[in-house]
């Protein structure tokens, strides 16, 4: 069984291969090609999954071992496997989740000349994302990790043509990179501490060590988690990352690779249960993205940027649940999965808006699409319905048990999180409902385009909404399968590990104040945007809203900062290269230059003169033959 | 022939106080041969003063028990290199003297230092050398019968191929100075009629040079001819001549001899004249 | 005596040489002065194969004869071809090749 | 005696470039074929020499020893260690395509005389270049090895002098100007690295009696040859500083952007890609196996160089504005790497630089080829007369990423496996000296990223509407270059089989052993 783990990642990695070399003559099959591997991969992790379900709690990790792939004294790097109920998780979020989308696209990009290559390049995301939870060494995981903020690269960008895409692209994969770092480093530390990066030695001997070494690990591994996760003060990207066709919004940008921090994090819970200072700052970064992407997202007029903040918030959930422990890591996960199913749903349905409205992005030229995109209605509705924690949906469960969990942290520490989370919920009923708002009900405001064309709403080809409906019923029912009688609990426990959370209230109590805060959130957001009519020109806003509305003056920090201060700083280097280092040399040249051109004029020309030299050398080197031999 | 051999081991093994005595007089006269080389204006008087050197080296040649070098030394470089010297001389100009007057700034003063240095550092290092013993010719030049035998010898034994290539080196130099001096004629040698016409076409001196010394009292053809102002002419003096610097410069010569003729014959014609009005 | 002397002899000559060829400008002169310094090394060679007992110094003294000869010969007849070309025979006037 | 494998490998291109320069002017066709069938037949040997090569046996292997110089203790040896092979199977690896690159870079302008042999000579330079590098790469013996290391500058300064990269952005003579500069720093800087060394190899004769780099260490290993500190610190800095010239390690870097920028894409190759590595070779082979003590007194000094030139060389690459001298800035960066990995003298170090040598041979060998291809279709070096190529040459713009992919290192590429060995080996000794050498790869990011962003995205320009995609023969270059960074990037073992043994003796030179992991030093 275990032979088959390679083939999930084989599956798409060969459409991808034949996808991208097979050149022009594919382009008719090559959304089918790179849709059936997918499936393959999700069959296969299906087969796989049930054979998991088969063997007992204890006895549910599979490895494969390849061969070695970088064998250097002392550094034995495998390409080798381990699925567990963690990975499992993973795997089938991303085959599953990867496969309707592809479904979708095949709708969604079916007038664009360059579909294959966007399946190809849909194809290697899904394979190098499967590598990065399949891996069971840091090195393979960064591997995939590396391998997603590729595919990540490629998709954003993938209307090249247009500078701002292109531009995001480059952003995206730069703020990666600073991530990346954190991991190499991470992993650098790793070895020289344990002398190994395989996950099974490490984490088994984080007792050995001491808690420095452990938290400054920790602390690298959350550097890389922000970087992928768009965590602060890595998370300019994602609103940029909008940039990319919808279908990638929703795999890459909202249900799988952004969650791969929240994944590396607790995968490396030993780690960071031993070292409590790191696992304070993942809280801590948690606690400030959640509230940071929740008030962009209020502000944004963007649809998709606005729920890439609402991403970017939700990922914060799930950061701050890692960083509680034990009492948060299996919450943590069962959010992203839910998540993973309403936030895909509420992207692709984004999408299906996009596509109806000339891509038009902007929610304020929206309004009362609901009756011309019956389908995108109910299953966007039940994705917002699921992502602002409507009791019984997948979001309540969730949700309402990290707000548990933050509560259950214990100290004054426990209710200014439990505060935190509490606050973040109301503030994400209100800005999805604002998105709900503007974008389904009220009255049409869309007007013709520059060059005339009015939009001509419409509901989605088949192939885009299947998928759509099939993430809604995720959104609706995951949360209660998950929940009822703790399964997804006792299903990771072995590999993550749990303990009851003890919040000083009672569960209940904080169940009824989430309710509480959502129908509040929901509330203030009907008064602005139901009973008044939109505004189709943003009003100024407030100073808090302006700034939100630049991703509260991250970006400009940044470009003040890093773009700003790197070009000076290259320039003036470009500068000081030319003229001082290699001024230098030139200098050197010319002093030796006038020193010849002087010494020229004892070139006189007339040979006597040369003879006195030449007569004079040889007394010269006589003196010192002498010289020589009297010392 | 026997006291050929005794001279020669005594040459071979101890210097005897005549050799002493002629290397003292004879060291002295090649000193001042060698000196007057570098300080004759003329190179005739150079090269005479070099062969006087180099006879006294054939002599200190002989004296060191080098007969066939000796010998050799007063063929070869005094009768031969001497002598090609003398000829090239005569090319020259036989009886062009040098300025000594230094021309190059400082040349002279370095030359001295170097020259001075140089001597000084080589005595140093022959007086610094232990060379008080020494092994003499005798075995040497008898192992093969004689000193001629022993270089024979050594030249078509050991030395042979540097030998050889000496030779092809005569050679090669022989080949080398006929083609330096010798000048193929390219074309036919121009003819008077043509020489005149190419002197009409560039317009100048139409008419023959004037003869040297019109005005002189003898026909030498080193002097220059005056011209009516009384100034000389070089173009009056052969060009080879003028070329070496050989003309004699004797304008103002000629002119107080002119002034000294007119008042001599002013003198006899006065005289004449008194005479006359005496007589008269 | 010794006959160290004929080597301060030898290098008194050789001296003297030098410095004729560093003083005069007339190239035979120079040439001269050459042939002066071969001169006098011949006296040393000549010396030290006496010292020594050994003909080596002799034949190498011979050499220098032979090659002075040619070199004499070629000499000669480049200060004649310049000459002809230049109507000079001082060295310093063939002086191009300074910059 | 057995078949003289080592000096055959060499003396096939030496051989085939006297063939070549003979060929008539009429036919620089034939002399094209001649070339490439020459590099072939390198290549061939060169894989003989790989498959030859026991990894589990002696040090040197395949050697020669003739006497040469017998006066002075010089001797023509020949002998090769995993080092050795590995550069030697990059080089014969590399030429065949930077002839197939450089096809039409040397054709003869229509006007010039029907007498002119400009393609002779360039691919005639080319195998005279390649057979003194695998020469070098094969030298046992010090005073060979100092002779071909400077001979290899004598063709390289005609390539670079003589056969200037026709794009450009001034006039004629200017750019005639320029290259001519460029060939003359390059000429100069090398020859004063190579003076300096010259001095040293005199110094090594005078200390240790002979050249023989395997007499001469074997010495130094037992003990029979002493040498005072400072005598072997100053013969050591003789050496090391012809190698940092020729690296290049800052500050002795400016040459390279003007040779390179100067140079046309192939020749630039053959200079960062095959020429350079003798140098940072050479620090491993001689100044640690020389010079043991000395290296490790000079460490921390050149471990800062060696970052400031990482730092240092990816940001001016940043704010380059002409795309090869972008590249060789990187390539500067990149060098930083592979003498922070041979310094940092740990197992993980060393392996990872000569990997890195071998790996960043093939990468700035692909992404410099395929940006010759695109200089000349446009016949600009800027980067600002380019935009939207991506939509107009697809092919091109997808191998230039991918070129470029391989500069930053992204895993599952070649250069990833080198890097990453090279920051291990160099976190475990100077843990700072890692962290900041991580910085390189964020940089790398940006410059690789900014040049394509630049180039192949955003609007078609009007310019570059018309350019043709990559021709077969182009094509022959690239896709070998590119199979080969992925495949050595998933499976790098042929590789590190034969290195491994190599850098244990290197270690063994120098007596240095790993520094323990913590968690097993404390059981």
């Amino acid at each position: 069984m275990e032979n088959l783990i390679a083939l999930l990642i084989g599956a798409p990695l060969l459409g991808a291969a034949v996808l991208l070399l097979g050149g022009r003559r594919l382009d008719k099959a090559g959304h089918w090609i790179g849709t059936l591997l997918a499936a393959v991969s999700f069959v296969i992790g299906l087969a796989l999954f049930a054979d998991m379900l088969g063997r007992s709690a204890d006895d549910r990790a599979l490895y494969q071992r390849l061969y070695t792939w970088i064998p250097v004294e002392g550094f034995q790097a495998d390409i080798a496997f381990q699925l567990d109920q963690l990975s499992m998780t993973f795997v089938l979020l991303i085959s599953g989740v990867g496969t309707l989308i592809h479904v979708y696209s095949i709708g969604y990009m079916e007038h664009d000349e360059r579909r294959r290559r966007f399946f190809g390049y849909l194809n290697l995301f899904v394979a190098a994302m499967l590598l990065l939870v399949l891996a069971d060494n840091y090195l393979l995981l960064y591997f995939g990790w590396e391998g997603v903020g590729l595919a990540s690269y490629l998709l954003i960008g993938f209307w090249q043509h247009k500078p701002s895409a292109a531009t995001a692209a480059k952003k995206a994969f730069l703020v990666n990179r600073v991530g990346d770092m954190g991991l190499s480093i991470a992993i650098m530390i790793m070895f020289t501490t344990f002398g190994t990066f395989a996950f099974g030695p490490v984490l088994g001997a984080t007792g050995e060590t001491s808690e420095g070494k452990l938290t400054a690990i920790g602390l690298m591994l959350l550097l890389a988690a922000c970087g992928k996760s768009a965590q602060v003060p890595l998370q300019s990207w994602l609103g940029d990352a909008m940039e990319g066709p919808t279908p990638v919004s929703a795999l890459i940008h909202a249900a799988t690779m952004v969650t791969a921090g929240v994944y590396l994090i607790v995968r490396s819970a030993d780690i960071f249960n031993a070292a409590p200072d790191a696992q304070l700052v993942v809280v801590v970064v948690g606690a400030v993205t959640l509230l940071f992407g929740a008030i962009v997202g209020c502000a944004k007029d963007d649809i998709k940027k606005a729920l890439a903040g609402s991403t970017m918030s939700q990922i914060g959930y799930m950061i701050l649940a890692a960083g509680l422990g034990p009492i948060g890591y299996v919450f943590a996960i069962m959010h992203l999965v839910t998540h993973g199913f309403f936030k895909a749903g509420l992207f692709l349905g984004a999408g299906s808006v996009m596509h109806g409205m000339n891509d038009e992005v902007d929610m304020r030229k929206y309004g009362g699409l609901r009756k011309y995109m019956p389908v995108t209605f109910v299953t966007f509705g039940l994705g917002y319905l699921a992502i602002i924690g409507f009791p019984g949906l997948s979001g309540f469960f969730s949700k309402d048990k990290i707000i548990e969990a933050a509560f259950a942290k214990g100290g004054t520490e426990g209710w200014i999180l439990g505060s935190v989370t509490l606050l973040g919920a109301a503030i994400t009923a209100y800005y999805m409902t604002r998105v709900m708002l503007m974008t389904f009900f009220g009255e049409k405001r869309w007007q013709p385009d520059a060059e005339g064309h009015e939009p001509h709403p419409h509901e989605s080809p088949r192939s885009m909404t299947l998928p759509m409906i099939l993430l809604a019923f995720g959104s609706v029912f995951a949360g209660g399968l998950f929940s009822i009688g703790d399964r997804f609990v006792k299903w990771l426990e072995p590999v993550t590990s749990f303990e009851h959370g003890h919040p000083p209230i009672s569960a209940g109590a904080i169940t009824s104040a989430t309710v509480a805060v959502m129908v509040v959130g929901v509330g203030i957001a009907y008064l602005q945007y139901g009973r008044r009519p939109v505004p189709v020109v943003a009003p100024r806003g407030s100073l808090l809203t302006r700034a939100a509305r630049r991703d509260l003056l991250q970006d400009d920090f940044n470009h003040a900062v890093f773009v700003r201060g790197g070009t000076h700083l290259t320039r003036s280097l470009v500068y000081v290269d030319h003229t001082l280092v290699d001024g230098v040399v030139n200098g050197t040249a010319a002093s030796v230059g006038g020193l010849s051109g002087r010494l020229r004029k004892l070139q006189n020309g007339y040979a006597r003169s040369y003879a006195v030299s030449m007569f004079g050398g040889t007394a010269v080197l006589i003196a010192a033959t002498l010289l020589m031999r009297a010392v | 022939m026997s006291a050929n051999l005794a001279a020669e081991t005594l040459a071979a093994y101890t210097t005897s106080s005549g050799e002493a005595f002629q290397f003292w007089v004879l060291g002295t006269v090649a000193v001042a041969g060698a000196l007057c080389t570098i300080l004759m204006r003329k190179a005739v008087y150079s090269a005479l003063c070099l062969a006087g050197t180099m006879i006294i080296l054939a002599v200190f040649y002989l004296a060191n028990g080098a007969y066939f070098l000796g010998a050799v030394q007063i063929v070869v470089y005094t009768g031969a290199i001497m002598m090609l010297f003398l000829f090239v001389v005569m090319l020259v100009g036989v009886t062009a003297a040098d300025s000594l007057k230094e021309t190059i700034r400082g040349q002279r003063w370095w030359a001295v230092v170097c020259g001075l240095g140089f001597g000084i550092l080589l005595t140093a290092g022959i007086g610094n050398a232990s060379l008080t013993e020494f092994a003499g010719l005798g075995a040497a030049n008898s192992a093969h019968g004689g000193n001629v035998e022993g270089l024979a010898a050594l030249i078509f034994t050991k030395y042979v191929f540097a030998f050889e290539i000496t030779g092809a080196l005569l050679i090669t130099a022989a080949v080398g100075a006929m083609v330096l001096t010798h000048r193929e004629r390219t074309e036919r040698a121009a003819t008077q009629r043509e020489l005149s016409e190419q002197r009409v076409r560039e317009g100048k001196h139409l008419p023959p040079l004037p003869a040297p010394g019109v005005y002189a009292r003898h026909n030498a053809v080193d002097i220059a001819g005056l011209l009516p102002d009384g100034s000389p002419s070089e173009l009056t003096v052969m060009q080879t001549l003028r070329k070496r610097g050989q003309i004699r410069d004797v304008s103002d010569e000629a002119l107080a001899d002119l002034k000294a003729l007119e008042q001599r014959s002013e003198e006899r014609l006065g005289r004449d004249r008194d005479e006359e009005e005496a007589n008269r | 005596m010794n006959p160290v002397n004929y080597l301060y002899l030898s290098a008194l000559l050789f001296t003297i040489g030098a410095a004729g060829v560093l003083i005069r400008r007339n190239a035979i002169v120079v040439f001269m002065c050459v042939e002066l310094m071969l001169n006098a090394c011949n006296l040393a060679f000549v010396t030290f194969s006496r010292m020594h007992g050994n003909l080596d110094g002799q034949i190498i003294a011979f050499f220098t004869m032979v090659v002075a000869a040619a070199e004499v010969v070629v000499g000669l007849a480049i200060i004649v071809s310049v000459f002809r070309a230049r109507h000079s025979a001082s060295v310093d006037d063939a002086s191009l090749m300074k910059l | 005696m057995s078949f003289p494998l080592l000096t055959v490998t060499a003396a096939v291109p030496a051989v085939g470039a006297i063939l070549t320069a003979a060929v008539p002017a009429a036919r620089r066709t034939a002399a094209k074929w001649l070339a490439l069938l020459v590099s072939l037949a390198t290549l061939v040997l060169a894989a003989v020499v790989f498959v030859r090569f026991e990894p589990g046996g002696e040090r040197y292997q395949l050697t020669e020893s003739h006497s040469w110089i017998k006066d002075f203790g010089v001797r023509y040896e020949l002998g090769v260690d995993g080092i050795g092979v590995a550069l030697i199977a990059l080089t014969a690896l590399l030429i065949p395509f930077i002839v197939l690159a450089g096809w039409h870079d040397a054709d003869p302008l229509e006007t010039s005389s029907k007498r002119w042999r400009p393609t002779q000579g360039f691919f005639a330079l080319i195998l005279m270049v390649e057979a003194m590098v695998i020469l070098s790469f094969e030298a046992t013996d010090v005073f060979l090895f100092y002779i071909l290391f400077e001979a290899m500058l004598i063709p390289m300064y005609f390539l670079i002098g003589g056969f200037g990269d026709r794009a450009h952005s001034g006039s004629d003579e200017n750019a005639a100007a320029q290259r001519s500069y460029a060939a003359v720093k390059f000429l100069l800087y090398n020859l004063v690295g190579g003076l300096i060394m010259l001095a040293a190899v005199i110094g090594l004769y005078v200390v240790a009696g002979n050249f023989s780099l395997t007499e001469i260490a074997e010495a130094r290993a037992n003990g029979s040859l002493e040498m005072a500190t400072s005598t072997e610190r100053w013969l050591f800095l003789g050496f090391f500083f012809a190698f940092a010239v020729k690296a290049p390690l800052w500050p002795l870097h400016t040459w390279l952007p003007n040779a390179m920028g100067e140079a046309t894409a192939p020749v630039a190759v053959l200079i960062t890609a095959v020429v350079d590595k003798v140098g940072t070779f050479a620090m491993l082979r001689f100044c640690l196996g020389l010079f043991p003590e000395a290296s490790k007194w000079a460490t921390p000094a050149i471990v800062v160089l060696a970052l400031i030139s990482i730092v240092y060389g990816a940001l001016l690459a940043v704010g380059q504005r002409d795309i090869k001298r972008l590249v060789a800035y990187a390539s500067i960066s990149h060098f930083g790497f592979i003498v922070l990995g041979i310094f940092a003298m740990t197992t993980q170090g060393q392996s990872g630089a000569t990997l890195y040598m071998v790996n960043h041979g093939i990468s700035t060998a692909a992404l410099m080829l395929v940006a010759g291809f695109l200089i000349s279709r446009r016949g600009s070096r800027l980067i600002a007369d380019y935009g939207g190529v991506q939509k107009v040459a697809p092919v091109l713009a997808g191998t230039f990423l991918i070129g470029g992919l391989a500069t930053l290192s992204l895993p599952g590429l070649a250069p990833f496996v080198s890097e990453f060995l090279v920051l291990v080996g160099t976190y475990a000794r100077y843990p700072v000296a890692g962290v900041i050498a991580t910085t390189g790869i964020v940089l790398a990011a940006l410059y690789t990223l900014v040049l394509y962003q630049r180039t192949m995205t955003g609007p078609v320009k009007e310019e570059v509407r018309e350019l043709p995609d990559l021709r077969v023969r182009e094509l022959a270059v690239v896709v070998p270059l590119i199979a080969l960074l992925i495949f050595l990037g998933v499976f790098p073992k042929p590789l590190t089989d034969v290195v491994n043994p190599a850098v244990q003796h290197t270690m063994s030179d120098v007596q240095q052993k790993d520094p323990q992991p913590e968690v097993e030093a404390a059981k």
